[in-house]
């Protein structure tokens, strides 16, 4: 699979309430429902490695106690023209998905070292109950 | 008949002044003393007790005095992207970061709150007009160093010139 | 006009309730008030045709009784720079409209062949009520 | 800081209601709480200036009184491969943020003579409560 994001839930812009909690890298649903899921991932190179990547790609997945293996729900993929040079490539997803409480969302991205991490503002993650 | 004009009635939030160094907080109705740098409003003041300011949690920050309820999250610099930290974040300053020695600042837009770093030009075999610095790439001479000799846009040592393709410039080397 | 995109309503992560429904490639408005539409279109290409598109366009469309001709009500265009070797190209598009019973939602786009309608989550389309 | 986009929030599809209103570029928080907001901006170019922007910025930024400075909330920065002909780039931004009463929204951008004004379907900024 996909390498997953870790993020921040209390610092800064970022919360948590209505017993929405994360642990280990992922948002756990409290009460099942649907929910307007989103997130944004800012791509960013070229960095250390020589290797060019030509795409990046940000997925939003469902890991559920019902079945063994993780659920794509959204599937953002850009491929890069620019990629000698400087780049940045934000990528939003939202959208809304029926979930049952204990799911677990998670976000994947294609490299991880091609994230950038560096504000909150720029790569985040959420859902909330309709 | 005296007309008198209907003054339309604008309905627009009340602006409540506060003396220097207080803000109003709307859910005590009140000014409250503002918290200093590096600290956020962790509740507010009563008619009893000043404002109860807390210091903002490591890796985050308030630059200024302020009655806000959480800390600014601080900025990382990007390591994979050749950037280095300038200073480190502080209760009351962002990070500051700048480019890794051997490369230069590539802004973003005018702000240049984001930049990527360039690796810094090399100047082979040419003098160095203006060495790299942190927001601008070497500028290299635009002629050969002696003992080496154009080829293009390139300058070559004059070693590896044959005695037929021998340039000016390298005859007391392949002379 | 530009081609309308069919939708799966029911199979997989596709659901519609509370009377929103799908139906000839609309959903239909089954009370009035303010809705959060959103959809995402992955374009990719190249595809057999040899003309090179330059540009990929998503907009989402609104039909109603009260009014002749369809109305856009979001748009998202982008022009492409790496159209001669494989290319992706996703385009998410989200707000909230003011909608009368009775109104269909539709996406149109700029060319029905360079849509990914491979992968369920790579292009998708929504609607809740506020 | 950089330049703040005007709205129209009357005419066409544009509307505030519950309070929620709109003065001096900025969107004003009615009511304290939890609030989805989002704005897509479309750049377009090339413009008359010579200069070839390598870059286009759009920032959800949030004023208070509580705090002197603005505070950036949502950001998409997206450089440009194909800025030397006819481009089309939108940036949609999108999420929850938690908003005191009397706090104003507004949208800063790169580089004003680059948005596309002309449609309102194509750049568009909202927000509504949870």
């Amino acid at each position: 699979h996909l390498p997953i994001l870790q993020w921040e839930d209390k610092r800064g812009l970022a919360f948590t309430k209505n017993n929405l909690s994360y642990s280990s890298n992922a948002l756990v649903i409290p009460v099942s429902g649907d929910y307007y899921v989103y997130a944004q991932v800012t791509f960013r190179g070229p960095i250390e490695s020589n290797s060019k990547p030509n795409s990046v790609t940000e997925i939003i997945t469902k890991v559920t106690d019902s079945y063994p293996e993780p659920t794509q729900l959204l599937t953002g993929t850009k491929t890069l023209s620019e990629s000698w040079n400087g780049w940045f490539q934000p990528i939003y997803l939202g959208a809304v998905v029926s979930l049952e409480v204990g799911d677990k969302l998670m976000v994947n991205v294609s490299d991880i070292k091609l994230v950038d991490y560096t504000k909150e503002h720029k790569t985040f993650f959420g859902a909330f109950l309709l | 008949v005296l007309v008198q004009p209907l003054t339309r009635l604008r309905r627009h939030a009340t602006k409540h002044r506060c003396p220097a160094g207080m803000n109003w907080i709307e859910s005590v109705r009140q000014c409250c003393d503002q918290c200093p740098a590096g600290t956020f409003l962790r509740n507010p003041c009563t008619n009893h007790s000043k404002s109860d300011c807390a210091p903002c949690p490591t890796g985050t920050f308030r630059t200024q005095p302020n009655t806000i309820s959480e800390c600014q999250a601080c900025y990382e610099c990007d390591r994979q992207a050749f950037q280095s930290v300038l200073s480190n974040c502080s209760a009351t300053s962002n990070i500051a970061c700048g480019c890794e020695p051997g490369h230069f600042r590539v802004c973003l837009d005018q702000s240049c709150s984001d930049f990527s770093c360039q690796k810094c030009q090399p100047c082979t075999g040419r003098l160095i007009q203006r060495p790299c610095s942190d927001t601008q790439d070497t500028v290299c001479d635009s002629s050969c160093k002696p003992d080496f000799y154009t080829e293009g846009d390139e300058c070559r040592p004059c070693h590896k010139s044959t005695l037929d393709t021998c340039s000016k410039e390298c005859q007391q080397v392949c002379g």
